[in-house]
């Protein structure tokens, strides 16, 4: 077991084998987001309060479900470089970061589109959004705290510390609906022996999600591809593999 | 003085060193931004997030967010260019020291003060503000800023090269700041009632017209005595 | 009219102690005066005294005849070397100098890029002053000799943390400072062999 | 490890050195105290002066102050440290990292936490804040300030010789304070009305014990890293 | 059993450039290497390495044959002075040495009042380091070297800024270590005339 996981955290086979596995998991992302792009906007009933407004459900809770799920990705991430070195986790760790950010940020900008015909504001003071603007500034602080440190290594272990710290925020925004009387929706997706919302609803909201999930994988993998080959590029394997690639494109 | 051309460019070309060396170290553009939505944020926590009681002290909130994070980023003004040495070299260029003020002063707006004042609009609808009291915010903030970053570049001068200059400068600026706070949050306070609060601003642009004519003589002399 | 340094019964006084007494001198053209003296003896402060950054307790400095605190000697004349490194370490070597040279009132001489070619950092002049190592920091604050015309040069322990090649580089500038009529004052605890040393001052 | 009597003895010599270092620099003694003052009378000129509102509201005001004036003060933890080696000797000296970063938290808490919280009480006073509700501001600003002196430490360690380490200190510091800003000023605001805010009380201890446990591993090994 | 130093294979990455690559050595007691090299060759890092400051990419160290990543090597076999000073510059040299040699774990050996005396800084114990000379400054981190006990001495550049006398003293200070079986590795690019080097080693 120790010596698969050491044999995938070293970059060159990570690098192979993540190209075998990308375009499978293009299929199956693009299957996905057809499947729950027709579900939810054309076959999901409108709601009988909110009429077609509510359909933005599907992007704002996706998001906000990734932003959480990135970050403790992240910490996992954290806990490797800090505990065994892993240098995919190291690149995993700041590929990972602006994609979380990001995440966040769609959770925020649709969530507050969203409260305008709801709630009658673009944005309320309240536990569960400011801790999920809090959980943007981390994300923020991470990449800045990267951004901030010129040698690759040092930077990573500065930024996992960081990232550990902050991890304390994850319970707070999931839990804040309850904890505290917020305006925001209470769990209604998560209780899932009786999830409080229309079976048709909620079929294309869970393939949405896993849909996003891939998307979030593909792009990281991505992203980490292309940071091991500047990582490695001293090493023999990357010099391979440019003139490789320079002879097939003569 | 000023006026000769090769002033001008001179001026141009210190400010833009300022701000390409923030640049470079790119999320340093992003610090006083971030104090300034950071400190906002904090009062819906502190005091109450009810939108009725947020919205009629917005102006002031937005002011004292404003005020704290331009204190914040004076520090750094001067004290890399103390510590390296590139102060004494740049005084020993001969260029004058008005010159060198004044561009300091400037550069510390464009990167702290003209930020804040963009990132002001979202902040205060978020905070319910109406539009007409916005514009006065802004306006009211403009005139400030500017003068806190030329009161402020005096106060840096003089505390460079001290240990925690960064507490001194705070500490020694604020004084002069809150003239500027008043009537900048009472403008804005004013105007959410539905007053045109002529007198408020005139007074931000009286303090304006008087720094930019006195400190940069200050700065001047300050960074004189501080190298010595 | 040629120029001159002369110095008169010039006394500094740093926090209440006396740390130079009394000292006078006098340099005209192509005079290059090796500063010595054990630690402490006072040699940074009596640089930073003629650079006019700290003001004498008695005594004057003339330049050209004309005392520096009276007239407008401004700095334009003198090139200044110190122990500290004068660049700021946030931007590039190539940054630092380019922007000291468009600021300067100084009369101008080589190019950034020459200088930095002379100074052996061309391949370094993108990267940030903070990650140079000591000696190349070093030749980067010295690649100011280069840069501007000034007819006297001040210098605190040039070769400080400088290979034997950047040595030589350094010494035979000052070499042709002086055969140009240059007049220079450098402070250096090492051996300074310098065929052009014409006066050497020992602080007590 | 923390409890042989020899590693006792070097924290306090540790504390000692920091506090002494401070203490040289006499003026730096009194920056965190008059920054809390001043932003606490900034608040009357941009809100509002009326006794009542400001009443009601007191809680809320000085907790931000206190949080302001600790953030900012967390910059100077470890800056001449390491800017003139005096850390790298300090680590090399052998002095376990956990020591040391556990040192910087209490000097950080000595030096500007406790006179905060001695200065809150005349300032709360003169806010018209009766004593039942004074007694818990006392006490969530002793668990919570302990908690930013632990907490900033660790982000102090992180940022350490980073150009312009006082903005990043405070923008990567502050997300974690929010927390225990909500809870103190809750705590005090709900005293205000008469209730025993026991809840409130309870989590800002929790944090403590959760920050005394587990940030001075945090600093060391960011210690370790930054000097790397 | 004798203590030893052994470098097998080691390089060090700084922002992603190598700067030490495959580096081997191994020191024996008794044994003083001499570090030479151009500005930027690598002498600082490979110190720095040494010291255990900075994390080599590839290759072990090791100390008396343990490696000193994986053992509980600690820091307290070793002397490193460094380029930057390591004192605090707003106390006293005497608060700055007290204060290391009693949070020290290392082995001690004489007084701070004794060291200092060494280093002829006596008269200048109570003066804040701040405003001590440049050579002063140097003296007062050197003074570490008397008060410990470490059979591995790190020095980087010890003779920078230093008067001929000061130069003295710490040449007969390495002496003096190498005879009573001490290890060290000495990065200077000044002439270094101990008898007692062994090797020297040049970084390219
Ligand atoms: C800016 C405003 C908003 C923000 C920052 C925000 C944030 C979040 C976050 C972080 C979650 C994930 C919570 C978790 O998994 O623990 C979430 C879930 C959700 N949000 Fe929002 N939200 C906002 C506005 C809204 C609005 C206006 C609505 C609709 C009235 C809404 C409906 C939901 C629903 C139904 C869920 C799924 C709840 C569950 O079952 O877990 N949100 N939101
Ligand atoms: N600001 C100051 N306040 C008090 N004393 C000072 C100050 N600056 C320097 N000194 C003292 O003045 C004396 C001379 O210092 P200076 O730096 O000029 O010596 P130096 O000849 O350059 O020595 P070095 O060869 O070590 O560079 C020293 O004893 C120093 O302690
Ligand atoms: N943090 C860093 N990031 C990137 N490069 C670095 C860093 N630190 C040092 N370097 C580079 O490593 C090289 C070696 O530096 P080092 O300080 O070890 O040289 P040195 O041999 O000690 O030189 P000197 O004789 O000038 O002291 C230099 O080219 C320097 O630019
Ligand atoms: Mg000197
Ligand atoms: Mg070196």
């Amino acid at each position: 077991m120790f010596k698969l996981f050491y044999h995938y955290s070293s970059l060159r086979n990570f690098y192979f084998f993540s190209e075998k596995l990308i375009p499978f998991l293009i299929a199956v992302f693009l299957a996905l987001i057809i499947y729950s792009l027709y579900g939810a906007l054309i076959s999901a009933p409108a709601d009988y309060q909110q009429g077609d407004s509510f359909r933005i459900i599907y992007v704002h809770v996706p998001s906000a479900w990734m932003s959480l799920l990135v970050y403790m990705a992240m910490g996992l991430s954290a806990v490797s470089v800090l505990v065994w070195r892993v240098k995919l986790a190291e690149i995993t760790l700041s590929a990972i970061a602006p994609i979380g950010a990001i995440f966040t940020l769609a959770a925020l900008v649709t969530g507050s589109i969203w409260g305008k015909p709801m709630w009658g504001t673009w944005w309320e003071w309240d536990a569960r959004l400011t801790s999920e603007l809090v959980l943007l500034f981390l994300y923020l602080g991470v990449i800045a705290l990267l951004r901030a440190i010129d040698d690759r290594r040092t930077g990573a272990r500065a930024a996992s510390i960081l990232c550990l710290i902050g991890i304390v925020n994850i319970p707070i925004v999931h839990y804040s609906v309850e904890w505290w009387n917020t305006l925001h929706q209470g769990p209604t997706v998560s209780k899932f022996d009786s999830p409080s919302i229309h079976i048709d609803m909620l079929i294309p909201l869970l393939t949405m999600t896993v849909a996003f999930m891939l998307y979030f994988i593909i792009i990281s993998l991505y992203r980490i591809r292309s940071a091991i080959l500047v990582y490695d590029k001293e090493t023999q394997w990357v010099k391979d593999l440019i003139t490789s690639s320079k002879r097939e494109q003569i | 003085m000023i006026t000769d051309t090769h002033n001008w460019s001179t001026l141009f070309i210190l400010v833009r060193r300022d701000v390409l060396k923030t640049w470079r170290e790119s999320a340093d553009l992003l610090y006083p931004i971030m104090f300034f939505v950071l400190v906002t944020i904090l009062f819906p926590f502190a005091l109450s997030p009810e939108t009725l009681v947020l919205k009629s002290f917005a102006g002031g909130l937005l002011w004292i967010a404003a005020l704290l994070a331009m204190s914040v980023s004076l520090e750094n003004l001067f004290k890399t260019d103390y510590s390296s040495g590139a102060l004494e070299a740049i005084v020993l260029s001969g260029v004058p020291l008005l010159l060198v003020g004044l561009a300091k002063a400037i550069a510390n707006w464009v990167l702290s003060g003209l930020p804040i004042i963009i990132l002001a609009i979202p902040l205060a609808l978020s905070l319910g503000i109406d539009t007409f009291s916005l514009s006065i915010l802004l306006l009211s903030l403009t005139l400030g800023s500017a003068t806190i970053s030329l009161i402020g570049t005096s106060i840096g001068a003089l505390s460079v090269g001290l240990r925690s200059a960064g507490m001194l400068i705070i500490v020694l600026a604020l004084p002069f700041f809150i003239p500027i706070l008043i009537f900048g949050a009472v403008a804005t306070s004013n105007s959410q009632t539905g007053l045109i609060p002529e007198a408020e601003l005139y007074f931000l642009a009286g303090l304006l017209v008087l720094a930019v004519t006195l400190t940069p003589w200050a700065t001047a002399s300050a960074i004189r005595t501080r190298l010595g | 009219m040629p120029n001159s340094l002369e110095v008169k019964n010039l006394s500094v006084e740093r926090s209440n102690r006396g740390i130079i007494k009394d000292l006078s001198l006098s340099l005209a053209e192509g005079h290059l005066v090796h500063l010595k003296g054990a630690n402490g003896s006072g040699k940074t402060t009596f640089l930073r005294a003629l650079a006019g950054l700290i003001d004498p307790s008695h005594g004057e400095i003339f330049w050209n005849e004309k005392n520096i605190n009276e007239s407008t000697f401004s700095q334009s004349n003198l090139n200044y070397v110190s122990h500290s490194l004068g660049l700021a370490e946030e931007l590039t070597t190539l940054e630092n100098l380019s922007f000291l040279r468009t600021i300067s009132r100084k009369a101008l001489n080589k190019t950034v890029e020459a200088s930095l070619e002379t100074m052996n950092l061309k391949s370094f002049q993108d990267y940030r002053v903070a990650i140079l190592s000591a000696g190349q920091k070093q030749r980067a604050s010295l690649a100011q000799l280069l840069m501007f015309n000034c007819p006297l040069w001040l210098l605190d322990e040039p070769f400080n943390s400088l290979d034997a090649e950047s040595c030589g580089v350094i010494e035979s500038l000052i070499d042709d400072h002086m055969s140009n009529g240059g007049i220079a004052i450098v402070a250096s605890h090492q051996k300074f062999q310098s065929s052009t040393v014409q006066q050497v001052v020992e602080l007590k």
